[in-house]
Order: C-alpha cells, then structure tokens, then sequence
C-alpha cells in the first residue's frame, strides 16, 4: 500500500491522458507504482536536514543511572521513558524540561480550563494516587513529578479514537493526526492519566515564544505530547531528554541494550496506575 | 364484465415501445361515430356516415393537410398547445393519476402518452429537432393509422385534469385533448353522443332535445310530486320578464332519476324564496341548457351555445343569473363565458338581495353557483332547515372535476351538506377536493356503447365510496354535476351497489321547511322520511 | 401526507414560529461556537465533555423509550397501544435527530465530521454509536412513514415492513446500550465502569420516554381530536412505573456497591454528586432534587387511585421525565468527569452560549416533532371521521 | 432500451471527439474557442426565438387548475396561492412552482392492496421524484453558480461563499485504490451526479417511465452525468493546470480568446460536453426551464369570474338567436301556456 | 346579439387577427433579465477591467535551485494531491525522506521544505490562489518560517 501510495509521482502522465483511456492511464499509474522509490536509510545518508536544531548534548558527568548513553536511534519497536524524579528537587528543575517542550512544539499558554499541557508538573498523591502512602517522605511530596503521555502499549486512547486520528506507531508512539481529528473528545474521556488536551480556542495568539518548524495546531483537535516523533525521525533526542541534564533517558524498551533497559535494570522504578493494564511507557524512578 | 375481473391489478406496459404497438379500437371502450344530421345541423365541416370499427373511415381527400393547418392555427392561438407540445419532460407524475389509467391499466391511457400521440406528430412536421433525427428524435408521420389511435384514445380522456394537478409545468392534458378534439372535428370524426346533443343544444336549447312543451311536461310532475309532499304546488315561473334572477340548469335534470329530484329540490327552494322574501326566479325553455357540449367539441361550437345565457338574461331583463349543479358547465361558465360572450353590461353585480352579500367573485361574469348561493342563504339564516329529515342518508361528497380543478368550488357544496345533513364523511384525502376523480363519463364519454370503458374509469372513483361505505355505512353519494349522477349511478350500480347517488339541493329540499307545508313523511323521492316509516305503513 | 403540515391553524403556526425564532437564536450562538471554539462553553480540559454530550444520553432514551410502544403492539399483539405507537416511532425520530445535532455541536471539527465512515474503526464505540443511531433512525423514519401512508389510504400495511418492525426493536436496545458503553468501557472513569451502566440507562430510557409519550397524549387530547384513548396511556404509565422503579433499584445498587466497598475512586463521584468534595458542591442540590422528583414520582404512580386520575398522572410524568433529565442530562456525565484521573476537581456548569445552542437543538428537534405529530393527528382526523 | 442505448452511443462519441481532437492544436481552438462561442450564441438565438415564438401565441382563455378553494363569500377561507384571485398570489405561485416544485411536491404513486374488504386503490406519498428533482436541479445550479469562479475576475465574494459552503464538509481518504483529500470535495457535485444517476435509474427501472421515455429523455440525463463524470474526474483524478483554464476562459469571457498549453485533453472533453449541452438547450424539453413561467394554467389568476379577460382573436359566431327559437316552436309554446314574444 | 363592438376585431375563425397580449411586456423583461444574468461574465469583466494575470516571482534560492520535487508542469496542476499525501505519509507512516524522479531527496515537510525556498506566500501561492479563487486552510496550522508569528497569523 505504502508503495502505490507515490503514485502522485507520476500524477500528470494522466492528466494528459484524460480519461479517454482510462484503463491506459490506470496502467500507466501503475507502472509507475512498481518501482517505488525507496526511503534511504538515515544513519546511511542523513536525511536532507533543513532543520538546524542543534544536536543532544550528552553530557557524561550528570548524575544519572552510571551507564555510558548510547547514541540517539532513531528506529525502536517500543519507544519509552524513565524519569529519575530524585534529580528534580524543586520546580526549577523541571522548569527548564518543560518549556523546552512548549517552546518546540508551539504549546500557548492559557487559563486553566483551557491550558494545553504536553508535559508539566504534578505532585505524588496527584500522579499516584493508588500509591498514595499516608507519610509520604516530605521530599518526595514535594518533590516536582514531571507529567505526560504514557504511551501506553495498550492505549484506551486509540481504542475509543472513532476516526484513527490518534494511533499507535509501529515504534510504539501513541500519535495525533491533527488533519484528521473530528475533536470529539473520546480519548480525553478515556484516556486515564489526563494526558490530553483539547484546543478549546484558536492557540495562536497565546502561543508566546513560537518554533517555526513545528506546526501549531487549530482550534477543535486535541492534542499531547507526541515523544518528539519529529526530532526522533533525525536522529535527535526528545527536547524534555535533551533538556533535562540526564534526569531523563530515552529509548528503545525492547532492546535490551537500549539507556532505558539499562536504568530501569538498576533502579526501582514505577508506572502510573498500572491496575488499569494500559501497560505505560513511562517509568519514573522514585 | 363482472366487476372482479374489470380490477386490474396490473398496469405494465408492453415489452414494445409505444411508438411501434398500433391501437386496437376495442369495444366497450369507443363511441360511435356521429350522426351525420347533427354535424350538418351546426355546419360542421365533412359530415358524413363512418364506423370506426371499419377500415375505411371515409377521410376527406386532404385530410393530412387540414389536420396540419388546423395543428398550425392552433400553435398560434393557443399559447397552452404550443408551450404544452414543447416542455414535456416525461417525468411521469402524471402516468397513474388518470382513472382511465388506473382501470383499464392501458400505457396510452398515462396522460403524458395521450399528449404524446398528439406530440409526436408535432415534432415530425413543427420542430428542427424532430425533422432533422425522424423518429429518433420521437417523431410519427400522420399516417391513418396514428390518427386512428389519436382519434381512440382522444376519446378515452374525460378532460378531468387531474393530471395537470401534479403536473410540474401545470400542462393540462384537458387542455391538448380539447384541441386534439378540435382537430378530429375539422376532418369530421365527431362521436355521435357529443354531436347530436350540441345539434339539439343548438335548437331546442338543451342537449336532450326537449321541446318547450316537454320541459313545462316535466315541470308539472315535478310540481305534482312536491304538493303531494308539501302539500301544494311549487309552479315556476318560465320567461317571466324582469324577474330578479334567471335560472339555468343541465337539461339532464329535468329528465331522469336522481337528478329530477335535485330539480324538484330546486323548485321548493325557489318556492320558499318567493313565499318567504318575495324573490322572483324564472326559467327559460330556451336557455335551458347550463350544460355545454361545446367545450369537447370545439371553442367555436362552445361558444355559440353558451351565447344563450347571457342573450337570455338580456331579453328577460333580469338582474343576474343563478346556475344549478352542473360540472363542466360551470367550467365553461366560469373560465370562457365572459371572455366568450362577455362582457355583460346588461346584467347588474350579483347580489343577494334577501342577505345583502354582494357576489364579489362574479361582478364580471353575473353568474352565481346555485351552492354559493345557498349557503350564503343558510349561512345568513335565510332558510328553515330541518336536516334530521335526512337522518337516513349517511353522505359522502365527490368533488366534480371541472368545479373543483376549472374553479376551486370546494367548501361551498360541504358547507350546504353539512346544514342539511347530520351524517357527512369524507373520502380518503387523495381522492377528494382538487384530487377527485372523474366519475367515468365526463367530456361526452357516457354513450351506452363505451360503458366497459366507463365502468374502468369510474373504479378509482367508486373504490374510494366503497371504503366509506364499508367504514362508515355511507350510503349516498353527493356530486353537484349533472353527469356524475347519471353516470355514477349506473358506476355505483356496477362497483358498490347500495349506494345511491343524490344532488345537494335534493337534500335541501328535504331538509327545508316549507311555510305552510303540511307534515312532511314523504322525501323528495317518496320514501319516507326517518321516523316516518310507521305511519306510512299504517297509510 | 406532507402537505398536511403546512396546513394549521393559528395556534399551530404560533408555535411553529416560536420554535423556528428559538432556531434563529441557536444558530447564531453556533455560529459564534464555530469561530471562537468549544472555549465558549464550560467544558474544561478536565470536563471534556458536558451539557451536549449528556443531552444525546438522555435524548437516545427518550428514543429508545419508543420501543416501549412498539414492542407491546407488535410482539405481543396489544391493541390498545394501535394508536399511539405511531407517536413513539415519531418521538424517536425527532430525538435521534436531536442526538446527532448534538454530537455534531459538540464537536471540534464538525467539518470533518465524515470522517467518522471514511476511515471506519471497528474498535471505537463512537463509530458503532453512529451505526445505530442512524440505523434507528431509518428504521423509524421508514416504518413511521410507510405504516401512517396506509392508515391515511386505509390499507394494510406492506407485508414487507414487517421485518423493519421487528428489527427495529433490538436497534432501540442497541442505541441505549451501544450509548452506554460509550462510557462504561472507559478504564480510570469508575463512576462509569459498571456493567449496570447499560440497564440503568435502559431503564431510565424505559421510563422518560413513556412518559414523555403521556404528557405528549394528554396535551394532544386536549387540543386536537387526537385521543390515544385512557387504557393505553394507563397501560403507559405501568410501564413508567415498573421502569422507574428498576431505574432507582440498580441505582441503588451502585450506591451500595460504592459505598459498601468503600473504594474510593468509587465512592468520590457519588459524593461530589451528593454532598460536594472538597468543597465543590455545585451540582448538590440538582441531584437531590432529582432524587426526590422520582421518589415522589413513584409514589405518585404507585397508586392506582393517583395514577388513574389524569392531571395527577402528568405531574408524575412530568417529575420522572425531568428528574430523569437531571439525573442522566447533568449528574451522570459531569459525575464521570469530576474529580479528575488524577484526583483533582474541576466542576463544570454549562455558559449561556452553551445552553442556547442546546435550546436551539431543542427547538429543531421540537419543529421536526410539531410536524410530525401534526402530519399523524391530520392523518388520524381524516380517517376516523366518526369519533 | 434501445433509446437509451443510442443516445449512449452518442454520449461516448461526444467524449471521444475532443479526446482525440485535443492532440491536434486546430482542432484545439476548434474545441476550446470556436465551438463555445458557437454554442453561447445558438444557445441565446435560440432560447430568445422560442420564447417570443411562445409569446406570439394568444393566450385566448384563462384556464388555470386551480387546486384549492375559490375566492367566493368571505367567510369561506380562499386559497390565494393554489386558486390564485391576486396578482401576488399568482407570483407566489409560480415561486413555489419554480423555486419548490410545488406540483411535483403533490405527488403520489397509485398501488392496488388487498384488504379484508377486497382489493383496495391506495394513492400513497410518493416524495423521492421530488427530492431527486429539487436535488438534482438546486445542484445544478450551485454548480454553474461556482463556475464563475473561471469567467470572472475578481472572484465576487457571493461566488466564494457559494464556494465556501458547498466545499464545508470535508472528505479525506488515502488508500491505494484512490485518494481524495486536495482540492476538496464540492457536495454539489457529487448529489448533482447521485440525483442523475437516480433520475435515469427511474427511466430505466420504473416499467412506467421506461416506456414513456424517449431518447430525448436519455440524452440530456446521460449528457450531465457525462459532464459532472468528467468535472469530477478533472478536479480529483486527472489534474490540470487550472490558471492555464481560466486564462482560457476569462479569454472566452472577454473576448480575447487564448488556447492554454498546460491542459491535458480532460478539460476538452468537458468543455467540448458543456458545450453541446448548452447548445442543445433550445432544441430540446429543457426549454421546460423557460416554459415554466409561461404556462397559463400556472401562471394566471383564477379571477374569471369577477374581470373579463380578452382573447385576442375572439370573432363573431353563428348563433341560434331566441327569435328563430320562437318561429319554430311558437304554436307548443303557446299550446304549453308560455309566454311568446310574438303572437 | 351580444356587443357587437366587442367582437368587431375579428370575423371568421380562419382569418384572426392578433392583438398583443398582455404578458408580452412581462416576456420580453424576462428575457432581458435571462440573457442578462447570463452574460454577467462579459459586462462583469468589461466593468471591473479584470487585469491579465500576474506571473508567479520565483524567489532566489528557488530560481537557484532550478528544479523542484517534480516537473514544473506537474507541480503546477498537482501540487496540492502531493502535499496532501506528504502530510499523510510523514504523520501516519513515520516515512519523512522523497525521492523525486530525477532522484533528489527531499524531506517532506511544507514549511521546512517548501516554504524554505517558495518564501514569499503573496508572490508565489497567493497570486495563482486569488486569481482561480482557490481558498487554502494549510497556513491554520502550518507556519512560514521566514515570517513573524504575527504575520503568518494574517
């Protein structure tokens, strides 16, 4: 299907063709289809990179989980997320990891009712609320938990979506196709973590610092944090990783040499709500 | 034909197309062909003795070219026949509305093919299209073959117009087959039930060709018949000179059941109006005719049998005139007689001159529906009703084509019913109002020779008295158009037996209380009266 | 049939300006909705859904609850309800109508609204939703139209209506059913996640839609010739009852359920409903007076001597038909949405606009109703001549 | 059948024409210069002849059908518009004739039942001729009326409106068989094509109407479903370059006429259909367009009886006057006891 | 026997004369206003002097390039169907990497891509989009780099 899905390459051989000879045409597109061409690998060739974003800065001394980083891949089965929360001792930590999501991705700021959040600050009893103890250790209640989008490997989200505008990539992203979002709102109502928001209102005019490589979205679709599908297709760290000095690492959740395997072997680590078998992708190390 | 097997069920057209399945002239389903007397009596061209049936029909040498000219004439006086052979777009609406369809299940019965026969021979030798691509282009040559079927199947339309009720263009079917009609009259292929009663029309002023003596005969029985149940005689004044109001009604009425009784209804009322309030109303035996066979003969023969009324109104000197309960007269009366013979200067606006209403709606042409004016009269509390004298007569009301489709007289005939009458019910809504049906036998079709084609016609008709029969015991059906109670009784007769078939003023006759009058156990057919029963037993 | 509409008297065309006045006021205020956004409602990115939504809930029962007309006529051959099933089917037309407007307000992106069959997901409820709102909608439309044809002509009915008949009795089912799994298979919604979702909702359904129907023959009988007669609107009003009755028993079987576990993210819905969490109380006093409408509703109908008397039994109707609107209209979709996943409350009242885009569907369903009712009482004036 | 069949053969040899004509750059201007203006202007002489032609003829009687209650005693309700006594209500009439198909709207299909009581006649509601009319013609024009997009320059916005709506809905779908997404769906299109196809489907399916149907009943239908086909085709299939058409057209339109390079042989197929159809117009029932203001039995007051309407060729009659009546039945009449004028 | 006077105008009914009537006046207004609204295009155009149509500005980087993702020809007529399925593809399928037929790589993205080197949206876009009324949504989400929020907002 992929492959026929060129055929536009070869649109005006039938234009010309008209449809006197339809089947001509037909076969004309077809032939055309049969040799598609094919998407060069990027770690091959690089991808033709219009896009000077700059590339993640590993930095080796952080604190984090003692394992050398591998390099930023850009092919996984799973995509997923281990957030070592002791790294973030106050809002200010997190601060910095949640407005380079926003920045990037042209996230506006707004009233509460209508805020747009892909990734942003909640407390413990907030996040875990099936894991509420009675005596928290004061630094971990307050301590800033960074919330998003668990893409799940069973999401709700995508089984209640009634036009697959929200899916599941073969990479594991849980994806919004904002062309074909009716803005009905189900996977808000299903999805369990309150990941998602809804463009109540046109999000331009609030959107304060403004990437133009990224597209902002209309107002009726709903929106969330998308793993930064974007910069993972060049080779590049999601920005909240990349701006997070190491507190967060990324990676493949099915390789078991990937970062992610390698932190989550040496930590105790949770997921939000697991009871609800959605099986989430994102692993916060308490 | 038993009444079962006249219902057909199936209305598929043939495999063959139209244009190729000739026209088998069936009996029972044509009428004969005019006496030749009648057609030189009017000066009528190419009188002659022909039998549709033979082969021969003794065409007139140029018959092709004066069918043509006649077509040509007409294309330029009538807008209607130009505009209506041009914009068909054969949706098909019109195809299952006529009766004549709906019983005899025959395609060319569909108003749109009736048109067609007619259309076809208009685009072969009057349109670009149809001279350039022939028969592609759905053109016929006038052979005699085509204009035999022309001829049959103008004849199997009763020119109701139900059709161009549905119509999107409003093309009048009535209006194409009057004109086809003119046609057929121009090379003599008249039908005799429509040419002797326009020669009788023409000379003794009424189609039944009753001589002045036979309609003051008639009058007496009528007037015998009331003072038996009254209890003294209603005389009516005949060519009283400056009389209030002239009185014209179908000949039909002052000749055979039921319409006599709706002429004795007449002649109580015209009785109580004169003892109650002095009003004088006259009759002619030489305007009497309201009827006008004219209309499915040609413009000009209507024309020169409507002149009567009006010559008749001025001779008398009356102040206007009063019609009785007729169809296609009052489609005559109220779409071409002014146009026709008008203006009437002579003649003042009508006005009721015992309640005051000014006739509005006829202050050009003088002519007052006999229902209009009634009920104005009971609406005005002018007459003395009894209507439980009618508690026997369980009542349904069929529209008449031409009153209802030709004028929109729809709430004035109810109305009277409905005062005079304790049991009225409707038909269902699809077949009453301006979706009526023609009873069978309009536009000259009640010859005894086409009944089984009558008896088909009249089905949608009677179909729907039957229901009303069946649910609600309906046992009379009400029409205001002398046709329809010749030709609905013989239908009932043959669909829904028990069911009798009554003019509105019959039942006000009933219903009046006459001054003076003796106690009434008799109605105007000499039954007696509900309640009556007893005592006429015991006579 | 259809000219019949345009034909009324001054009363008829009074309301039939009303309405589409009502009309002219929604659409403006949609208008309004299309260039500003969803915004202008109350929903919130924690209530995502509100007033609109919850509406089509209730409005699929009053649908459904036609099926309680048909059913006994057609299943089991009870006459009495001859007259009046006609009503059901023609209720249920005007608020499926009513449903899908207001999906469609409800929407982000009502211009792509096709989306929803070009890109068909078996796994979405919303899509099987669709499938049988607009199924029972056809049905109803075909059944309706072709059974009030043949009354109007006197003829029997087609034999081959017959199968859409009996089918459109499951579809009435199905649309309530299909309508509440749309909330009950939501994981982290626990005031939804309950496989009584569906009967409650059904009996819900099974008790305003009836009585939506008695309190429609009682103004009928009052202002047209129109009389659905006093056995049927009896026969009616036990269904009510028994409906009622089950829709207040498998609530209470929730309420045990949640407050005998003594879950908490069972329980804090019912209390926020009930007494108000942390504060946040707004909805308290609707659903206490919910509450009470349909208790006194029950009692009401419960006695026969009450329930046979006419004016009494249209205050019972009128009190279950709005407690039922409160309950399934207001509590049961906020309730869903309050408090939060992750336990933190934002309540939710609909905005004016809100409310006068819903008055404008409102009226639109109430239009297409007055015509329809007007198309069935001209009809049944026509052919019953003698009553 | 075979009316269908040829006027089909007909169809497919107007598509084939420009086809293979728009390989060669004569034929080119022929197809998308000459032929055009040659069928605007036959279109205009045309229709302008056949409607004075109509207006030549006298309009003799004032026949309308009148379908409602009378205007008589003015306590009974008259009907303005079905049975039209005023001015006004003869143009709401018509307006609901032309703009509502209020005839049509009256349709009904007749069916023979059997009831307890024997076979019963049943004339029920039949609104799908109607709905495919209205659908079919109000697309129609939403379709010219989008046009206009090509013919003026600047756009008006009226015309960008009718764009705009026509346009709301959007339909996106990818897959391997076709793709539908840019340039958007036009609605009016595809339901002026549906209520075609559902309109020739009648002629061929309703036994009724096949039989009544002659091939000038097939050809228009099959010429506009042929001409929305190619519309269709050429805005979401076989792409052209649509600056290049409405330089073309705008050429037409001003009359400066300039034959675009870029512009694959669909447009001139299109066209090359426009064309004939236009041309066809004045020959055909389409005219049905125009004669729907001229019919008298519309578009007339049924006022007959309250003012005197003159035929313009009224002429004298021979009539039978009461004089000659008298001579002749003078002795029965006074043998009857009637009154005579002379003894 | 009637008036006379009335009937004067004609004698026979082979032999007519026509008088106009009345609807004559109402025919020809008709037809003025038919043929009017039809030609509207022709006096449109003659009122408003339509200016011929202003060729596309190519901007430097563009006419530097000198080619684009496919044959000029058919970018023109088609250019909306590829972005159309661009957008699918790179959002759907993940796939962001074309190949064009002379085999230049590309990676699918309209404002990184396309808008990179057609900058100028009034004298690219606009001036084939106004002229054939062609109204586009894909600046509601999309962005042109080379402009201000502000201005991508207008």
């Amino acid at each position: 299907m992929k492959n026929s899905r060129r055929k536009f390459l070869k649109i005006a051989g039938a234009t010309a063709a008209g449809l006197g000879l339809s089947t001509t045409a037909i076969k004309a597109l077809e032939s055309t289809t049969a040799e598609p061409p094919r998407a060069p690998d990027p770690h091959a060739a690089p991808a033709v990179d219009t896009i000077k974003m700059g590339k993640p800065v590993i930095d080796e001394t952080a604190p984090v989980a003692d394992v050398k980083k591998n390099p930023p891949p850009s092919k996984a089965k799973q995509w997923a997320m281990v957030v070592d929360t002791r790294q973030f001792k106050s809002s200010k930590d997190l601060e910095p990891v949640v407005n380079a999501c926003n920045k990037i991705h042209n996230i506006p700021s707004l009233n509460k009712k209508h805020e747009i959040k892909w990734i942003w600050e909640e407390e413990y009893k907030h996040l875990f609320p099936s894991l509420e103890t009675k005596f928290l250790a004061e630094e971990v209640k307050h301590r800033p938990f960074p919330a998003l989008c668990n893409h799940c490997e069973n999401p709700p989200c995508v089984r209640a979506c009634p036009t697959q505008a929200t899916f599941k990539r073969k990479d594991g992203i849980v994806l919004m196709d904002f062309h074909r979002c009716i803005g009905c709102r189900f996977c808000m109502a299903a999805c369990p973590y309150g990941a998602r928001s809804f463009n109540y209102v046109d999000p331009r005019p609030n959107i304060e610092e403004f990437n133009p490589q990224f597209p902002t979205r209309t107002k009726g679709v709903v929106e969330k944090c998308n793993f930064c599908a974007e910069r993972l297709a060049k080779g590049q760290w999601p920005a909240c990783v990349e701006a997070s000095n190491g507190a967060i690492t990324f990676g493949d959740l099915d390789d078991p040499d990937s970062d992610v395997r390698k932190v989550l072997k040496n930590n105790f680590s949770v997921r939000r709500n697991v009871s609800l078998g959605t099986e989430p992708s994102v692993y916060y190390i308490i | 034909m038993k009444p079962d097997e006249l219902f057909r069920t199936e209305h598929q057209p043939p495999e063959t197309e139209w244009t190729e399945t000739p026209a088998e002239i069936k009996k029972g389903y044509y009428c004969y062909a005019s006496n030749p007397k009648s057609v030189e009596h009017l000066d009528l061209p190419h009188a002659r003795a022909w039998n549709p049936l033979e082969e021969d029909w003794k065409l007139p040498e140029n018959w092709q070219e004066i069918f043509l000219n006649g077509f040509r004439e007409r294309l330029t006086k009538f807008r209607t026949l130009k505009i209506f052979m041009d914009i068909c777009v054969r949706c098909g609406a019109c195809a299952d509305k006529c009766h004549f369809f709906i019983g005899t299940g025959d395609p060319k019965n569909m108003p749109v093919l009736r048109a067609e026969l007619l259309r076809s021979i208009y685009r072969n030798d009057f349109t670009t299209a149809g001279k350039l691509l022939g028969k592609l282009g759905g053109g016929r040559k006038l052979t005699v073959k085509v204009l035999k079927e022309l001829w049959y199947y103008l004849f199997q339309c009763s020119e109701c117009r139900r059709c161009s009720v549905y119509c999107p263009y409003g093309i009048d079917t009535a209006e194409i087959t009057m004109l086809g009609r003119e046609l057929m009259n121009l090379i003599g292929l008249n039908i005799d039930w429509i040419a002797t009663p326009i020669a009788n029309c023409y000379r003794t002023g009424n189609h039944l060709g009753l001589e002045p003596h036979a309609i003051t005969d008639a009058m007496e029985f009528f007037t015998e018949d009331i003072e038996d149940i009254v209890g003294y005689d209603c005389k009516p004044a005949v060519f009283e000179e400056k009389a209030d109001i002239l009185f014209i009604t179908p000949s039909g009425d002052l000749f055979a059941d039921p319409g006599t009784f709706t002429a004795m209804g007449y002649l109580m009322l015209f009785e109580y109006l004169k003892r109650e309030y002095d009003l004088k109303v006259t009759w002619s035996t030489y305007a009497s005719e309201g009827g006008n066979f004219g209309l499915f003969t040609s413009n000009e023969v209507m024309k020169r049998l409507n002149a009567k009324m009006y010559a008749e109104a001025k001779r008398l000197g009356v102040k206007w005139i009063l019609g009785g309960e007729c169809g296609h007269m009052w489609r005559v009366i109220n779409q071409y007689m002014t146009t026709m013979n008008g203006p009437a200067n002579f003649l003042e606006e009508p006005v009721n001159p015992i309640t005051g209403t000014k006739f509005e709606n006829a202050r050009a042409n003088k002519m007052v529906h006999i229902t209009e004016f009634t009920a104005d009269l009971i609406k005005n509390n002018k007459l003395k009703l009894d209507p439980s004298r009618n508690d026997n007569v369980r009542m349904t009301f069929h529209d008449s084509c031409n009153p209802s489709r030709g004028m929109g007289l729809l709430e004035e005939p109810r109305y009277v019913i409905k005062s005079v009458c304790n049991h009225f019910y409707e038909m269902p809504a699809n077949t009453i109002r301006e979706h009526t049906f023609c009873c069978g036998g309009g536009s000259g079709l009640n010859a005894g020779e086409c009944e089984e084609l009558r008896m088909a016609g009249g089905l949608p008709r009677a179909n729907a008295v039957k229901y009303v029969n069946e649910k609600y015991g309906v046992n009379t059906l009400g029409t205001i158009c002398a046709i329809d109670r010749a030709v609905l009784t013989e239908t009932m007769n043959y669909w829904v037996p028990g069911v009798e078939v009554a003019g509105i003023h019959e039942l006000v006759g009933n219903a009046l209380i006459m001054p003076d009058e003796k106690k009434r156990t008799k109605n105007l057919r000499m039954e007696p009266l509900p309640g009556m029963e007893e005592e006429e037993s015991n006579e | 049939m259809l000219e019949t509409i345009f034909k009324g008297s001054k009363s008829y065309w009074t309301l039939v300006t009303i309405l589409a006045g009502l009309i002219a006021v929604g659409a403006i205020f949609y208008i309004k909705q299309l260039q500003v956004g969803l915004g202008i409602t109350g929903m919130s990115r924690d209530v995502s859904w509100g007033f609109y939504i919850a509406q089509l809930t209730f409005l699929v029962g009053v649908a459904a609850g036609g099926v309680m007309l048909v059913l006994p006529y057609y299943l089991h051959n009870y006459k009495k309800f001859g007259k009046i099933t006609i009503l059901g089917e023609f209720l249920a037309i005007a608020s499926i109508i009513m449903c899908l407007l207001f999906v469609m307000v409800d929407l982000g992106q009502p211009a792509r609204a096709l989306n929803l069959w070009l890109h068909p997901t078996l796994h979405s409820v919303l899509f099987w939703d669709s499938l049988v709102l607009f199924g029972y909608l056809f049905l109803n439309l075909l059944v309706g139209w072709t059974v009030l044809d043949c009354e109007r002509n006197a003829v029997p009915p087609p034999k081959w209506i017959k199968p859409f008949i009996y089918l459109s009795i499951p579809f009435a089912f199905g649309i309530h059913t299909v309508t509440a799994f749309l909330y009950c298979g939501l994981p982290g919604r626990h005031f939804w996640l309950t496989a009584v979702l569906a009967p409650r909702f059904l009996a819900s359904a099974f008790a305003a839609g009836p009585a939506f129907v008695i309190i429609l023959c009682l103004i009928l009988k009052k202002y047209t010739k129109f009389n659905a007669g006093k056995d049927a609107v009896q026969a009616l009003s036990r269904i009510i009852t028994y409906a009622l009755l089950a829709n207040i028993f498998l609530f209470l079987c929730e309420v045990f359920v949640a407050m005998y576990s003594q879950m908490p993210s069972h329980m804090v819905h019912l209390q926020y409903l009930f007494f108000g969490l942390h504060g946040h109380n707004a909805l308290v006093p609707y659903m206490w007076a919910a509450m009470t409408m349909m208790a006194v509703a029950i009692f009401m109908l419960l006695v026969p001597s009450v329930r046979k008397n006419e004016s009494y039994l249209a205050i019972a109707c009128v009190l279950t038909f709005v407690g039922i609107w409160i309950d399934k209209g207001l509590g049961m979709i906020t309730g869903g949405f309050v408090p939060n996943p992750l336990h933190q409350v934002t309540e939710y009242m609909p905005t004016f606009p809100e409310l006068m885009i819903s008055i404008g569907i409102y009226s639109i369903g109430g239009l297409i109703l007055t015509f329809l009712f007007k198309m069935a009482v001209s009809v049944r004036e026509e052919v019953s001549q003698d009553l | 059948m075979k009316n269908f069949l040829i006027s089909l053969v007909a169809i497919a040899a107007l598509w084939l024409i420009p086809y293979f004509a728009a390989n060669v750059a004569v034929l080119k201007l022929l197809i998308a210069v000459i032929i055009p203006y040659a069928a605007v202007v036959i279109f205009l002489v045309g229709f302008i002849y056949k409607v004075i032609d109509w207006s030549k003829s006298a309009v003799p009687f004032r026949i309308p059908t009148t379908a409602g209650q009378q205007k008589s005693l003015p306590w009974i309700k008259a009907n303005n518009i079905d049975n039209p006594f005023t001015k006004m209500g003869v143009i709401i009439r018509m307006l609901l004739e032309v703009l509502a198909f209020r005839s049509l709207f009256r349709n009904t299909t007749m069916s023979v039942s059997e009831t307890e009581h024997g076979k019963r006649l049943a004339y029920k509601t039949e609104i799908f001729l109607w709905i495919g009319a209205m659908a079919f013609h109000y697309c129609f024009l939403v379709v010219v009326l989008r046009h206009l997009r090509f013919f003026l320059d600047p756009v008006p916005a009226c015309v960008q409106l009718v764009e705009f709506f026509d346009g709301l809905m959007r339909v996106e779908f990818f897959s391997s068989v076709f793709s539908i997404g840019l340039p958007g769906i036009m609605m009016s299109g595809l339901i002026l094509l549906a209520a075609a196809i559902f309109l020739l489907g009648r002629r061929l399916f309703n036994a009724k109407v096949k039989y009544i149907s002659l091939m000038a009943d097939y050809f228009p239908l099959q010429l506009i479903i042929a001409i929305a086909i190619s519309g269709i085709f050429m805005r979401h299939f076989f792409k052209v370059d649509l600056t290049a058409v409405k330089q073309l057209s705008m050429g037409l339109a001003t009359f400066s006429p300039v034959i675009p390079t870029n512009v694959g042989s669909i447009f001139y197929i299109h066209i090359f259909l426009v064309s004939m159809l236009v041309m066809y117009i004045p020959f055909s029932k389409l005219m049905h367009m125009a004669g729907v203001f001229l019919s008298p039995t519309r578009n007339l007051t049924a006022d007959t009886r309250m003012n005197r309407h003159i035929n313009p060729w009224n002429h004298d009659v021979k009539t039978h006057n009461y004089d000659e009546y008298e001579d002749e039945f003078r002795e029965v009449m006074k043998n009857a006891g009637l009154r005579v004028e002379k003894e | 026997m009637n008036d006379k006077a009335e009937l004067s105008n004609a004698s026979a009914s082979a032999s007519m004369k026509l008088i106009p009537s009345g609807d004559k006046k109402w025919i020809i207004l008709g037809l003025i206003i038919f043929v009017g609204l039809f030609t509207f295009p022709i006096w449109y155009n003659m009122l408003k002097c339509s200016a011929p149509i202003q060729p596309v500005v190519l901007s430097a980087k563009a006419k530097a390039a000198g080619y684009c993702v496919l044959p000029k020809s058919e970018m023109v007529s088609a250019h909306m169907q590829i972005l159309d399925e661009w957008r699918d593809i790179v959002v759907r399928e993940g796939e962001r990497t074309y190949t064009s037929p002379s085999g230049k790589i590309f990676t699918m993205s309209l404002s990184n891509t396309c808008l990179d080197c057609h900058n100028n949206q009034a004298e690219f876009c606009d001036r084939c989009h106004q002229y054939a009324s062609v109204k586009t949504y894909c600046m509601d989400c999309h962005v042109n780099p080379s402009k201000s929020l502000k201005e991508n907002m207008q």
